[in-house]
């Protein structure tokens, strides 16, 4: 299929809508799981706490815009689309059923890395541009966080590749599907014939580890740690500046979730193999989001140094073993 | 006991033996109605501000042992004595004895022991140069205390490294626990 | 991280945490001269909150002076007019009957469990752990429940009164506290196993922000600092006021001198205090809550007077200079967290911002107290 | 079949892909040229901002241009590793030496020679003048598709035909990172 430029327009259009119905009211499925998690209701005047995303925008929106004296106004500006577009982005390519998908590419999973990565650069600038030290600490943190944090991601996403041998996230997740005996967390594979991938839970718990770390969530928001750097690199924002670094790190959220969902979980397949539809993808995902929400609200935020400890000294080495280790046995089986 | 020990050498680092008064402990048969503190206080009255020396207190009376009103310049040297026996400081504050023209610095010292012994030196300095030399260079955390000491009293310690206003405002140019202070 | 850290002087920055900052728990400056994450500096500012307590004790008549004291610790207020009291009635020489002092001990260790519970709960979240605040402030919320039936009040009690005590405690108090204490016995075995075993707290805690047992002395610091150092010091051992020495209950000390050791030290603290209030419940001797010939008019002789006491913190004393008039001729307040906050400044150099944000939390601040 | 189709064949037919086709056939060209114009306003940024920041940024724009290029010559596997590479590491790498090392005051440099000018004009004349000499000389011909992006195949041909722009593009990254590690050191040794 071609990419028109009408249906380009299309796909960003419904992607901005999901991402953003997403961001509204996964915020209030975080503080409604929170309330829970702590013994407590949570917003739940007005429809259960329904109106509280719409009433939360429309704060945002109609709040002004504060500039800080001697920000760069440009980059100030401009970091928070930048943290926004490209998570927005990302939805084009996702798969979300076998026949909803904006435009499938061959080169998917390398897209969607491509615009995270776009999410070091809007942090970097708020940061710098917001002249604030804490925003710059943070930016600093948050930066050398998601780029350690990409390499072992990276790696294991090509041992999925090496399996697979596409980087068509539709293709991947038809290759699982069938019932959860097929899918790529558990060690033995029967879509095409019996295969042994006793390493993919593995990888599996690093793809988790590093998206809970590349979506700056706790435990590993340092970019925010709110009782050191007040509010990190968003210190300085407020109004809808705010807002969107707000959707973009919940639509971040959603991807990193849809992308464990893809690679490990079978997609839009039912653990069954019975009415495999978006149904079950978008139970997964948010049954995922549902872990993120819990584990934010059970530990404590790590240290820098522990976090890249982790990043260096653990996932990566065991990363790597871990692709040496699939090669060879895709090689030997 | 720890409280002999370091009565004994107090007594020492004051070599000037008349000043010292070893008075029997006035104020440890205190326990008794209001009416005698009234008779007490009619009869301190009269008396003469205190002078130098050690004295020992009764515990249960005024919740220290051992009280040592020194010079000054004695001051650093009955410190280092207290160190030396791992005392702790407790506080360093200050009494305006306005209608006797002078400044007293109060420290009070005490151990991480069961062997209790509370130490409170003073010392007096006239009101209009209040001039004492800083313990901080022995005990580190005298730093907050005398600069505390200074914002209200406005006595100087000799010495302090940074001894700027620190719970007052940092412009503030008044004392305002010298009792002529006016708000 | 361990190992000395080689920091360059020569292209520092100047951080200024506070008097506006999420880790201060209130209006605390600290200024930091900073090597990209590393304290180079730091400089402690204080006085936002100043309200010139000790120049009210002079200024007011003791009666007066009494409700200021509770506001100078929000958390562990009782403590605080606990020390007043028994001050004043040192110096006063004012006989307490043994029912009010039984209560009293009784509502300063309750007190002290709530202060230690919320500080639990807000140093978790300074390692951005959220809801042990909220577990914490639950549990806390049935102690003041209890204490608020009797006192009248939630935070800043005024409860106690020279020789004795506003009001008496009734049966309902005493078997609701009853069935308050193994509901807390409860809640602390699940602190320590949702808590204090996670391993991203202790990788936080353990090794980090050490305060020696010797900077512990040459700063005067004291209460769960200083038994966090390997020091055995609690004034209510050492020194024993009111009815202490009638009670069994051990000082918890832990050596390693870290974060966690303080926290660890509080933790235990809390079931020492659940200790005491069972025994003063069973001991609870009927009789008067006030003396019998109650002065109308405090008026202690002229003298000298200190009285320290261990509040949640540490320990406080109060000094009560008197020239035999009503009011204090001098009045100090030796706060205990003024002198803990005071090695901050020489324990923080060198260390990364995190720890030693975590440190100040293990510190247990309550910036009114230091500031007075 | 996708959402994308699903939709089109829900729509009157001036609105659907082959209807637009015409159109859209119109709109590459403009579309061409607005990707050119970013950029080259990257790059014009990259170069004449005064604060090191915001030349990164520029530069990042000028990447993201290249890469949409890329993408509109069928080459998305490119264009995403334009993305991936030069905008998420090359860029954010060069921002965070930046941020490390040069203080603020350090951006005004000393006055330029006389014949900085001069030279600085004839030299990118020279250049352009090669660049557009060479566009017109060369013939272009239309080579054929090699690929879809299929993993294998581009590892293939990475490793056989294209191994030497595959050795050149390491280049350029250790290049990056020494550049990068030059600044910091520079910064440090201050």
């Amino acid at each position: 299929m071609d990419l028109t430029i009408f249906n380009a327009v299309i796909a960003v259009v419904i992607a901005i809508a999901f991402a953003a119905a997403n961001a509204a009211y996964l915020v209030l499925a975080e503080r409604r799981g929170a309330g829970r998690i702590q013994r407590r209701p949570g917003p739940n005047v007005n429809l259960f706490g329904l109106l509280q995303p719409p009433a939360d925008g429309i704060k945002l929106m109609t709040k002004q815009l504060m500039i800080p004296g001697g920000a760069d106004k440009a980059l100030f500006m401009v970091a928070p689309v930048l943290a926004m577009a490209p998570a927005i982005m990302s939805f084009v390519t996702i798969p979300f059923s076998n026949t909803i998908v904006a435009h499938s590419m061959n080169v998917g999973v390398l897209m969607i890395f491509a615009f995270a990565s776009f999410g070091g650069m809007a942090i970097l600038l708020a940061g710098w541009g917001s002249r604030n030290k804490y925003g710059v600490m943070a930016a600093v943190r948050a930066v050398s966080q998601n780029i350690s944090y990409e390499v072992p991601m990276l790696i294991t996403v090509i041992t999925i590749v090496m399996m697979t041998g596409t980087m068509n996230l539709h293709e991947i997740a038809s290759l699982q599907s069938g019932g959860f005996w097929n899918w790529n967390i558990f060690p033995v594979s029967m879509s095409d014939g019996f295969m042994l991938q006793p390493l993919m839970p593995i990888s599996f718990l690093i793809f988790f580890i590093c998206s809970l770390a590349e979506t700056n969530r706790a435990p590993f928001d340092l970019g925010e740690a709110e009782s050191e750097l007040v509010a990190g690199f968003h210190t300085e924002y407020g109004s809808m500046g705010f807002g969107l670094f707000f959707m973009g790190e919940y639509a971040n959220i959603v991807i990193g979730a849809s992308l464990i969902t893809i690679l490990f979980l079978g997609g839009w397949g039912c653990p069954f193999g019975l009415y495999p539809g978006v149904w079950w993808f978008l139970l997964k995902i948010y049954l995922l989001i549902f872990s993120f929400i819990w584990i934010r609200w059970t530990f404590p935020r790590t240290t820098i140094y522990g976090l890249l400890n982790l990043s260096w000294k653990i996932l990566i080495p065991i990363s790597l073993f871990n692709l040496l280790l699939t090669a060879g046995l895709l090689k030997v089986f | 006991m720890i409280k002999d020990t370091i009565k004994q050498a107090f007594l020492d680092l004051l070599p000037d033996p008349e000043p010292i008064i070893e008075e029997p402990v006035v104020e440890a048969a205190a326990n008794d109605t209001a009416e005698d503190g009234k008779k007490k206080k009619a009869v301190k009255k009269e008396e003469p501000p205190r002078v130098n020396g050690v004295l020992e207190c009764d515990h249960a009376a005024h919740g220290y042992d051992i009280d040592v009103q020194l010079e000054p310049g004695e001051l650093l040297a009955a410190v280092m004595i207290l160190d030396k026996n791992d005392f702790f400081l407790e506080s360093i504050t200050g009494v305006d004895w306005i209608k006797e023209k002078q400044l007293e610095s109060v420290y009070d010292f005490s151990r991480y022991d069961f062997d209790q012994c509370r130490v409170v030196i003073r010392t007096r300095t006239p009101r209009d140069n209040p001039n004492i030399p800083t313990i901080s260079k022995i005990y580190p955390g005298a730093n907050w205390h005398e600069r505390e000491t200074h914002d209200f009293f406005g006595i100087k310690f000799e010495g302090h490294p940074h001894l700027i206003p620190l719970l007052l405002p940092e412009d503030a140019d008044f004392h305002p626990l010298l009792k002529d202070f006016k708000p | 991280m361990s190992g000395p850290i080689h920091i360059r002087s020569d292209e520092t920055f100047t951080l200024n945490v506070g008097p506006q900052h999420p880790a201060t728990h209130g209006v605390l400056r600290v200024k930091m001269e900073m090597d990209g994450e590393y304290i180079v500096k730091a400089e402690t500012v204080l006085g936002y909150i100043h309200r010139m307590h000790e120049l009210m004790g002079e200024n007011r008549t003791y009666p007066q002076v009494l409700p200021n004291l509770s506001r100078l610790d929000y958390l562990g207020a009782m403590g605080y007019t606990h020390a007043h009291v028994l001050a004043i009635e040192r110096a006063a020489s004012i006989e307490v009957p043994e029912r009010a002092e039984y209560i009293r001990v009784l509502m300063v260790e309750l007190n002290r469990i709530s202060s230690h519970l919320f500080w639990f709960g807000a140093f978790v979240m300074d390692l951005g752990g959220f809801t042990p605040l909220m577990y914490a402030i639950e549990d806390r919320e049935h102690i003041l429940d209890l204490m608020e039936a009797v006192t009248g009040s939630r935070l800043t009690y005024c409860y106690f009164r020279f020789g004795g005590l506003y009001n008496d405690v009734d049966d309902d108090f005493i078997n609701a506290t009853r069935a308050v204490i193994p509901r807390l016995r409860k809640s602390l075995k699940k602190y320590d196993a949702l808590v204090t075993g996670n391993i991203i707290f202790r990788k936080r805690l353990e090794g980090i922000g050490p305060i020696s047992a010797e900077m512990c002395r040459k700063y005067g610091a004291t209460g769960p600092v200083a038994r966090g150092a390997g020091l055995d010091f609690d004034v209510r051992k050492n020194e024993p006021y009111s009815v202490y020495s009638e009670f069994d209950f051990d000082i918890p000390v832990y050596h390693e001198c870290d974060s966690l050791a303080r926290y660890n030290v509080r933790m235990d603290e809390m079931e020492q205090s659940l200790r005491i209030i069972e025994q003063a419940l069973d001991k609870l001797p009927e009789g008067p809550i006030m003396p019998k010939k109650k002065p109308k008019l405090i008026k202690p002789p002229k003298g000298d007077y200190y009285q320290a006491v261990e509040t949640a913190r540490g320990s406080f004393g109060i000094r009560i200079v008197s020239d035999g008039t009503k009011n204090a001729y001098r009045f100090k307040l030796r706060s205990p967290t003024y002198s803990n906050m005071s090695l901050f400044d020489e324990a923080c150099e060198g260390m990364m911002i995190m720890d030693a944000l975590a440190m100040m939390g293990s510190l247990d601040l309550v910036i009114p107290e230091i500031d007075r | 079949m996708n959402l994308m189709d699903t939709i089109n064949s829900m729509l009157p037919s001036v609105l659907t892909a082959d209807g637009l086709a015409g159109i859209a056939d119109e709109a590459a060209g403009v579309v061409f040229l607005v990707i050119c114009a970013i950029t080259l306003i990257g790059g014009i940024i990259a170069c004449n901002s005064e604060r090191l920041v915001r030349a990164v940024a520029g530069l990042a724009v000028c990447f993201v241009g290249v890469a949409a290029i890329y993408f509109f010559l069928n080459s998305p596997f490119v264009a995403m590793m334009q993305i991936l590479i030069y905008v998420g590491a090359v860029c954010i790498t060069i921002a965070f030496a930046i941020m490390l090392a040069a203080p603020e005051d350090n951006k005004k440099h000393g006055p330029a020679g006389p014949l900085s000018g001069p030279l600085g004009l004839i030299t990118a004349g020279l250049v352009t003048f090669g660049m557009i000499g060479l566009g017109l000389k060369t013939e272009f011909i239309a080579i054929p598709k090699i690929n879809m992006g299929s993993v294998k195949l581009i590892g293939v041909q990475l490793l056989t035909t294209y191994s030497m722009v595959f050795e050149l593009v390491s280049i350029v990254l250790l290049i990056a990172i020494i550049g990068s590690l030059v600044i910091a050191r520079h910064g440090r040794s201050k």
